[in-house]
C-alpha cells in the first residue's frame, strides 16, 4: 500500500469492489502482484469472463450491498479477448452513466477503465486513485434492510 | 524581458546551476528524451554549414545535460528559426522551440555568452518596440550599429533606401505605447527563474 | 469583402512597395482592408528568441484590438507577422500556461476570435477574380514562386495545403496567365532575420535560392514575404558579385505580380523602388519605365 | 444444504508471510455451508492435493473452494484434483490470495481480512455452482490456408505432408507471394527463385493439396472444427481445364504495355498474361481494365473489338462470358499467411493514419525506387535480365543511395514499428549493386542496424567491409531532381556532418504493411488486429501462432514484419497445431458458454445482434401438430465462447453463461 492508512482512529476506509475482465484487467492485476507493487487494500475483485458480460445492475447491487465504490475493467478499446464485447459494455456503461445521476450515485464512484494484461501499474494506479477519490467522497449511503 | 536586461550589464549567471534539462522541459512541455538523433534537423538545416554544433548534437548536448556547454555555444544564437527541423523531425519533436528556450535561458543567465552583433540585433530591435511600439528601420540600424560596433558595413546601402523611400526616419509612436511597455515590463516578470 | 489589415513595420518602411502594390490591388478585387488601429509591432524574430511570453504578448495586443474592433479575420500581407500572429493564436489555444500568463497581461475580455490570413491564402481565395480581370497577359513570364520558412511552417500553425509541396501561390501565378516554374529551393529559408546581423550568411542562403531559381528558367521570383525580398532583392547585388551566373533576377511581391496583370501602373505598384531592376520585366509588355521620384543613386 | 471445503495454501512463505492462513481458514470455516476449512503449506504439492481429494471423499463435499494463487496458474490443477476424487471439476474454484493480495499488501491485518472477504465471494458463489460436462465437438479433419506466399506453401506442404487434406487459396493469379519476387537471399545470397519454385510445383503436384489460385475469402461461417468457408473463384475468362499453359495468347495480344505487377511497373506485360514464367499455376488471366475487348464493352459497344487471344487458343480455353463462381469448403482449420504489402511515399495514402513524404517529393522523382523494384531490377528473371539499370534512361547509375527507415520508425508518417527486415535486405542490395557494378558507389542512410539473426551480422559487416558500402548514420531530409541526378541532403550524425549526394538512383527501404483489406478479412474470421492491422496472436510469447478464435492460426508477415525464415518456421509452427488439432476425431472444450431459456425467451435476437461469433441461431419452436409457436434463440455449443455479453444485454433475463450465471454472482456482491 503507498499510503498506509491507520486503521481504527475512525478514518474512513471506503469498500470497493471491482468488477474485471478476465483476459486482460485480471491478468493485469496478477501482473501487478507477480511485480510485487502495492496498492491500497480496499478494493475486491470479482472476475468475469468479459466485460461484455457485466450487468449494470452488478454495480447497482454492489452499492446496495455496502460498497463505496465500484470500478469497472476491461481490455482496451480493439484488444477484447473476444473481439467485440468491450466495445458493447463501453456503450452500455455510456447509458449507465446517465441512469446513476438519476438513481443518486455520484458517478464519481464508479471507475470505468482500460487495463491491459501488461499493465501492472495502470492497474495500481486505478486501484489507488479510485481509493482515494472515494474515500474524499465519503460513505455511501444505503437504508438499512427492512 | 526588456531589451537591455540588467542581466547583461552585469554578466554572470543569474541563478544557480540547476539541470538545464529540467528547465527546457519546464519551459516548453517537450521532453528532449523523445529525439531519437536520427539527424533530419540537421540534414535540412539552412544554417548547418555554419554550425559548430549540428541542431540534433544540441538535443544530445541537452539530453546529457551538459549546461555549460550549450549556454556557451554560438550554435543556438545561429537558428533561424525556419521550423525545417520541427516541420520534418519523424518523432513529432521541436527543436526550433528548444533552440528559443535555450537562447531565452542563456540571456537570462549567460548574456556574457550571446554573440554580439545577434545579441546587439535583437537588443536594437526590441528596444525600438519598447521606445515606440513599432520597428522603425533608420533607427533600428542606427541602433544597432551602436551596439554590435559594426559601424560601416552597409552604410553605403543607406542613400540607395533613402532614394527609394524605404526608410523610415522620423519615428512616430503609437498611441499605446504605454500599454506596450507595460506588457515588456509584465513579460519580464513571468521570466523568473523556473 | 472586409477585412482586417495589419500591415506590420516593413511595409511602412523597407517594403512600402508591398504596401502600395497590395491595396491597389485589393481595391480593384473588391477587398476592403480596413488597417487595425494603433496596432504595434508584433515582435518579428527578436521576441521569440528572447522571451516567449513576449513573442506571444506582443501580437495578442493587436488580435485584441481587431477583435475590439469587430473583424473577424486580419490579413497579416509580412510573412514574418503572419507567422507570429497566428503562431500566438496557436499558443493561445494550445498551451494553457502560457495562454494564462499572456491573458493575465494582455487578456481584458479577449477571446481570440480573430482569425489570421496570409496573402497567399487571401489571393488564393480571389484567383477567379484574378482570372476574370486579369487584363494584360503574362503568358511566357516563367515564374519561380518562393514560399520561404515562414509563410508554410510550422505546419500545423500555417496550415497551408502541404508544407513540403505548396501550391497555393503557383495557382495565383497561374491565374495571372504567367507559368510557375518547379524548382527545388521554393521552401529553403533566406536567412531573413540575419540580414544585418550575419550578412554572409544571408548572401549564401540566398544565392543557393537564385541560382535554383534560375536553373529552373525562371525569369522573375514571386515573394511574400517582406525580408525575403529585401534579401533577395537588396542583397542580391553582394549575391551576383561571387559570380556563378548571368544576369540579376527581378523580385516581385505577390501583389505586384497581381497588380502587373490586372493593369495596374507599375509606379501604383512601387515597382520602380526595388534594387534589381524590374525595366526588363516591363518591356515585356511593354509598359512605360517608372519614373522614381528621386534621382537614382547607385 | 451445501457441503463446501475450504482449502488455504501458504504457498509456502508467499500468502503465509501478509495473510494469517489458519485465521482465515478459520473465519470461512464458520460460514453456513462450509463443512471443512484447513490450511497448508503447499496446496498444489501433492500431499496438498491429497488433502482435497481425502476431504472430498470422506465428508462428501459438493464444492471446493481453494484460497491460494492466481486461477491462471493452477485452476486446471486443483479441477483436475478434485475430479479425480470424483468431484464434478466445474464445483472447483479458487479464492485469489497471493497476487491479488498478500504480495500486493503490507499490513497483515489488513490483508488478512481482505483474504476472508475474497474467499468469502466465492464459497457464496460455489453454492450456486452446477456440476457441468466437457463438450465434444466433431472436427473435419481438412485445412484451409489463406495466402500462397512462401507462409502459405510451408504451412500447405507440411500438413498435407502430415497426411491431412489441405485447401490453399491465393488471391493473385499465380502463388509465390512477394519471395517469388526477390533476386537473391539474405545472408546465403541464394537465388530465391531456385529455392521457392520446386516448392510451389510440389504444391501443384500435392495428391493432398487442392490450389485454388486467383479465389477469395467470401465469409467463414462455424468454428473451430467445423468451419464452412465460402471462397469466391474470381473470373480468369480462362477455362483452367481447359488451358495447357503453351502461352500462344500473350504473343498475340496487342496491348503490351501495361506495366507488370510482378516486375513492380518496370516490365511491360500484356492483357491477357501470365504473371511470371514460373507462375503455379501456370494458366493466364484477363486483365479486364486494359483489355480491348472488356473496355469496349464496359462502353457498351457491342461488336467484340478484340478476340486475338480466341482465335489463336487452340484449345478453345478464352472464355470472355466467364463469371466468378462460389464454392463452399468445408474445414476444422484455418491459417491466415496474407503477408505484407509496402508502404508507399506518396501523397495519396489508403488510410487516415498515414502520410506521405513531401520531402522526397511524394514519389515524384523518376529513379526513386522501392527495395522491391530494386529486386526485380537484381533478378535474373527481372525486367532488366538482372543489370541494375535506371528506369528513367536505362543508364548503369554509378551512385546509389539507399534510405532505411522509410515510413518505419517514423511516428510523423503513421508508423512507430520497425519493419524488421530492411537493415539486412539493403545489406543485400548493396552487395548485390557492388558485385554487378564494379566501379559503383553504394551509400547507407541508416538510424540502427538491426542484424539478430544467424549470420546476420556477419552479412551486414560484409556488405560494409568487402563490398565497401558508406553507411552513414542519419536520415535524409529531402531530395529533389538535380539535372540528371537526385541530389540528397542528409546527415552523417557520427560526425556531425552534413552530406550532400548526387545519386543517380535512390532505393528506399519501404515499410511493410499488413496487406490491404486485411481487417476484412479479419473480421470474417473473428480475428483480432492492432492499429496497423497486423493481425493478434493469442499470447505474445506463448502462443505465437494460434489466435484468439479457436482452430484459427497466423503465419508470416501477416502478423508482423517477418523474413523468411520466421516466416516458414511460424507456417511450420502452425502446421503442427493444425495437425495436433486433427489427431482427434472429437474436441473437447470447456463448457463455459451460454445456454438460452426457452420458455422465456422472447424472440428478440438482441443477443444475436452483440454476439461477437455469430453464436446465436433462430430456432422454431413447434408444437404437436407442427404449428409454429414461436421464434427463439439457441447458441450454438461449438461457436460460442463464453464472453456472456448476450446474457448482459438480454432484456428477460433468458440467456445464462454458465460459470458465470447470475445467481453466482449476485452470491458474490451479496457475501460483501
Amino acid at each position: 500500500m503507498s499510503a498506509p492508512v491507520t486503521v481504527g482512529n475512525g478514518a474512513f476506509e471506503p469498500s470497493i469492489v471491482a468488477f474485471v475482465c478476465n483476459w486482460c484487467t485480471y491478468t493485469g492485476a496478477d501482473l501487478a502482484g507477480t511485480s510485487r507493487i502495492l496498492m491500497a487494500d480496499n478494493v475486491r475483485v470479482i472476475r468475469l469472463p468479459c466485460t461484455g458480460r457485466i450487468d449494470t445492475l452488478f454495480i447497482l447491487k454492489a452499492f446496495e450491498r455496502g460498497a463505496d465504490g465500484v470500478i469497472v475493467s476491461g481490455c482496451h478499446p480493439a484488444d477484447c479477448h473476444y473481439t467485440a464485447g468491450n466495445y458493447h459494455a463501453r456503450r452500455r456503461f455510456a447509458i449507465f452513466r446517465e441512469l446513476m445521476n438519476f438513481v443518486g450515485i455520484d458517478p464519481r464512484r464508479v471507475t470505468f477503465s482500460w487495463v491491459s494484461a501488461s499493465e501492472g501499474g495502470k492497474w495500481a494506479e486505478v486501484v489507488n486513485s479510485t481509493t482515494e477519490q472515494v474515500r474524499q467522497l465519503g460513505p455511501f449511503a444505503t437504508y438499512p434492510e427492512a | 524581458m526588456s531589451a537591455d536586461s540588467s542581466a547583461a550589464r552585469t554578466g554572470g549567471p543569474a541563478v544557480p546551476s540547476a539541470s538545464l534539462l529540467s528547465q527546457v522541459r519546464n519551459a516548453t512541455g517537450l521532453d528532449p528524451a523523445r529525439c531519437y538523433q536520427c539527424g533530419k534537423c540537421s540534414a535540412g538545416c539552412p544554417m548547418a554549414a555554419e554550425m559548430a554544433l549540428k541542431t540534433h548534437e544540441i538535443i544530445r548536448l541537452l539530453q546529457l545535460d551538459l549546461r555549460d556547454r550549450l549556454l556557451a555555444a554560438e550554435s543556438i544564437w545561429l537558428c533561424l528559426t525556419c521550423e525545417t527541423c520541427t516541420t520534418r523531425c519523424p518523432n513529432g519533436f521541436d527543436p526550433a522551440v528548444v533552440i528559443d528556450a535555450l537562447r531565452e535561458i542563456t540571456l537570462r543567465e549567460r548574456p556574457d555568452r550571446v554573440p554580439r552583433n545577434i545579441g546587439a540585433f535583437h537588443s536594437a530591435f526590441l528596444r525600438q518596440i519598447r521606445t515606440h511600439g513599432r520597428v522603425f528601420e533608420f533607427g533600428l540600424v542606427a541602433s544597432y550599429k551602436l551596439r554590435s560596433g559594426a559601424l560601416l558595413a552597409d552604410v553605403g546601402a543607406m542613400p540607395a533606401m533613402l532614394a527609394r523611400r524605404k526608410l523610415a526616419l522620423v519615428p512616430r509612436r503609437i498611441e499605446g505605447i504605454g500599454e506596450v511597455r507595460r506588457i515588456f515590463d509584465e513579460c519580464a516578470k513571468t521570466e523568473e527563474p523556473r | 469583402m472586409k477585412i482586417g489589415y495589419f500591415p506590420g513595420c516593413s511595409l511602412h518602411a523597407t517594403a512600402r512597395e508591398f504596401d502600395e502594390s497590395l491595396r491597389a490591388v485589393a481595391a480593384v478585387l473588391d477587398i476592403d482592408l480596413e488597417e487595425v488601429r494603433d496596432w504595434a509591432c508584433c515582435g518579428a524574430s527578436s521576441a521569440h528568441a528572447t522571451s516567449h511570453v513576449l513573442s506571444v504578448a506582443l501580437p495578442t495586443r493587436t488580435l485584441a484590438l481587431a477583435e475590439k474592433q469587430k473583424l473577424d479575420r486580419v490579413l497579416a500581407p509580412c510573412a514574418a507577422c503572419y507567422n507570429r500572429l497566428a503562431t500566438a493564436r496557436y499558443a493561445l489555444n494550445h498551451d494553457k500556461k502560457t495562454a494564462a500568463q499572456v491573458q493575465s497581461i494582455v487578456g481584458d475580455g479577449f477571446n481570440n476570435s480573430v482569425g489570421v490570413v496570409s496573402i497567399a491564402q487571401l489571393l488564393s481565395e480571389a484567383t477567379a477574380e484574378i482570372r476574370r480581370q486579369a487584363k494584360v497577359p503574362l503568358s511566357g513570364w516563367k515564374v519561380a514562386c518562393y514560399y520561404g520558412c515562414l509563410l508554410v511552417r510550422p505546419p500545423e500553425v500555417c496550415g497551408f495545403d502541404d508544407a513540403e509541396v505548396p501550391s497555393s501561390l503557383e495557382s495565383i501565378v497561374s491565374a495571372t496567365g504567367a507559368t510557375p516554374v518547379k524548382w527545388d529551393m521554393s521552401l529553403e529559408c533566406c536567412g531573413g532575420g540575419f540580414s544585418l546581423s550575419r550578412t554572409a550568411s544571408v548572401v549564401r542562403l540566398g544565392r543557393l535560392i537564385l541560382q535554383s531559381a534560375k536553373n529552373a528558367g525562371a525569369q522573375v521570383i514571386v515573394v511574400a514575404c517582406p525580408m525575403c525580398h529585401s534579401n533577395l532583392d537588396f542583397r542580391q547585388k553582394a549575391m551576383l558579385e561571387r559570380g556563378g551566373f548571368g544576369d540579376a533576377m527581378p523580385i516581385l511581391f505577390l501583389s505586384q505580380l497581381v497588380g502587373l496583370s490586372i493593369g495596374l501602373d507599375p509606379i501604383r505598384l512601387g515597382l520602380h523602388r526595388h534594387f534589381v531592376s524590374t525595366q526588363p520585366l516591363l518591356d515585356r509588355i511593354g509598359a512605360a519605365k517608372p519614373q522614381p521620384e528621386h534621382r537614382e543613386q547607385a | 444444504m451445501s457441503r463446501v471445503g475450504v482449502f488455504i495454501c501458504h504457498c509456502g512463505e508467499n500468502i503465509g508471510r501478509t495473510v494469517d492462513c489458519s485465521r482465515v481458514a478459520q473465519a470461512l470455516g464458520e460460514l453456513p455451508g462450509v463443512v471443512h476449512s484447513v490450511d497448508y503449506k503447499y496446496m498444489c504439492s501433492d500431499p496438498g492435493q491429497a488433502l482435497i481429494k481425502q476431504a472430498i471423499q470422506e465428508k462428501g463435499l459438493d464444492g471446493v473452494v481453494v484460497g491460494a494463487c492466481s486461477p491462471h496458474m493452477h485452476e486446471k490443477t486443483f479441477r483436475k484434483a478434485a475430479a479425480g476424487a470424483g468431484l464434478n471439476p466445474f464445483l472447483c474454484e479458487m479464492a485469489n490470495l497471493r497476487e491479488h493480495c498478500s504480495w500486493i499488501h503490507e499490513d497483515r491485518e489488513k490483508a488478512t481480512r481482505k483474504a476472508v472477504d475474497l474467499g468469502r465471494f466465492i464459497v457464496e458463489k460455489i453454492k450456486f455452482n452446477r456440476p457441468l460436462s466437457t463438450i465434444f465437438i466433431p472436427v473435419e479433419r481438412r485445412a484451409l490456408v489463406i495466402g500462397g506466399g512462401i507462409a502459405g506453401i510451408q504451412a500447405a506442404l507440411d500438413i498435407a505432408d502430415g497426411g491431412r487434406e489441405v485447401i490453399l487459396i491465393e488471391k493473385e493469379p499465380s502463388i509465390g507471394g512477394h519471395m517469388s519476387q526477390l533476386s537473391e537471399t539474405f545472408p546465403t545470397l541464394d537465388c530465391s527463385q531456385c529455392i521457392l519454385t520446386p516448392r510451389m510445383v510440389e504444391v501443384a503436384q500435392h495428391p493432398h493439396i487442392k490450389l485454388l489460385a486467383y479465389s477469395e475469402v467470401e465469409s467463414v461461417d462455424g468454428y473451430i472444427g467445423n468451419f464452412q468457408v465460402k471462397i469466391r473463384r474470381k473470373a480468369r475468362y480462362v477455362d483452367e481445364t481447359k488451358c495447357n499453359g503453351c502461352g500462344e495468347c500473350q504473343k498475340e495480344c496487342p496491348n503490351k504495355k501495361i506495366p507488370g505487377e510482378f516486375d513492380q511497373g518496370l516490365g511491360m506485360r500484356t492483357a491477357i498474361y501470365v504473371p511470371f514464367p514460373q507462375a503455379v499455376p501456370n494458366i493466364p488471366v484477363i486483365d479486364r481494365a486494359n483489355c480491348a475487348l472488356f473496355r469496349g464493352r464496359a462502353k457498351g459497344v457491342k461488336k467484340v473489338v478484340c478476340s486475338k487471344c480466341a482465335e489463336v487458343c487452340g484449345r478453345k480455353a478464352i472464355d470472355f462470358d466467364q463469371q466468378d463462381t462460389f464454392v463452399t469448403e468445408n474445414v476444422g482449420a484455418i491459417v491466415v499467411a496474407t503477408g505484407y504489402q509496402l508502404y508507399s511515399i506518396g501523397k495519396e495514402q489508403d488510410s487516415d493514419s498515414l502520410r506521405g513524404y513531401g520531402e522526397y517529393g511524394y514519389g515524384a522523382i523518376p529513379d526513386v525506387i522501392d527495395g522491391l523494384q530494386f529486386e526485380r531490377l537484381a533478378s535474373a528473371s527481372g525486367p532488366t535480365g538482372g543489370k541494375i539499370l535506371r528506369p528513367s534512361d536505362g543508364k548503369e547509375p554509378k551512385t546509389v543511395v539507399f534510405l532505411q527507415c522509410i515510413g518505419s520508425r517514423d511516428p510523423a508518417k503513421g508508423i512507430e514499428y520497425c519493419s524488421k527486415i530492411c537493415c539486412m535486405y539493403v545489406a543485400k542490395h548493396t552487395m548485390l549493386f557492388h558485385h554487378k557494378v564494379h566501379d559503383g558507389k553504394a551509400v547507407v542512410f541508416y538510424m540502427d542496424i538491426r542484424a539478430g539473426g544467424k549470420g546476420y551480422d556477419e552479412f551486414v559487416r560484409r556488405a560494409i567491409e568487402e563490398s565497401h558500402a558508406l553507411y552513414l548514420r542519419g536520415r535524409v531530409s529531402r531530395m529533389y531532381r538535380n539535372g540528371d541526378t537526385i541530389r540528397v541532403h542528409g546527415i552523417d550524425t557520427l560526425s556531425g556532418e552534413p552530406v550532400v549526394i548526387d545519386a543517380d538512383m535512390v532505393v528506399l527501404a519501404t515499410a511493410m504493411r499488413a496487406q490491404p483489406g486485411i481487417a476484412a478479412l479479419a473480421q470474417k474470421l473473428s480475428v483480432s488486429y492492432d492499429q496497423h492491422g497486423f493481425l493478434n496472436e493469442a499470447h505474445p510469447k506463448l502462443r505465437p501462432v494460434e489466435t484468439n478464435t479457436a482452430g484459427v492460426f497466423v503465419a508470416g508477415a501477416c502478423q508482423a514484419p517477418r523474413d523468411i525464415p520466421d516466416s516458414v518456421a511460424m507456417a511450420s509452427a502452425t502446421a503442427s497445431k493444425v495437425l495436433g488439432l486433427f489427431s482427434k476425431e472429437l474436441l473437447e472444450r470447456e463448457p463455459l458458454i451460454a445456454c438460452v431459456d426457452r420458455l422465456t425467451c422472447a424472440g428478440c435476437f438482441h443477443c444475436e445482434r452483440v454476439c461477437p461469433y455469430g453464436a446465436v441461431e433462430r430456432k422454431s419452436l413447434m408444437d404437436g401438430k407442427g404449428r409454429l409457436i414461436k421464434i427463439v434463440a439457441e447458441v450454438n455449443q461449438g461457436v460460442c465462447q463464453g464472453c456472456g455479453t448476450c446474457q448482459a444485454t438480454c432484456p428477460s433475463k433468458s440467456v445464462e453463461l454458465e460459470g458465470f450465471r447470475d445467481e453466482q454472482i449476485y452470491a458474490a456482491v451479496n457475501a460483501l
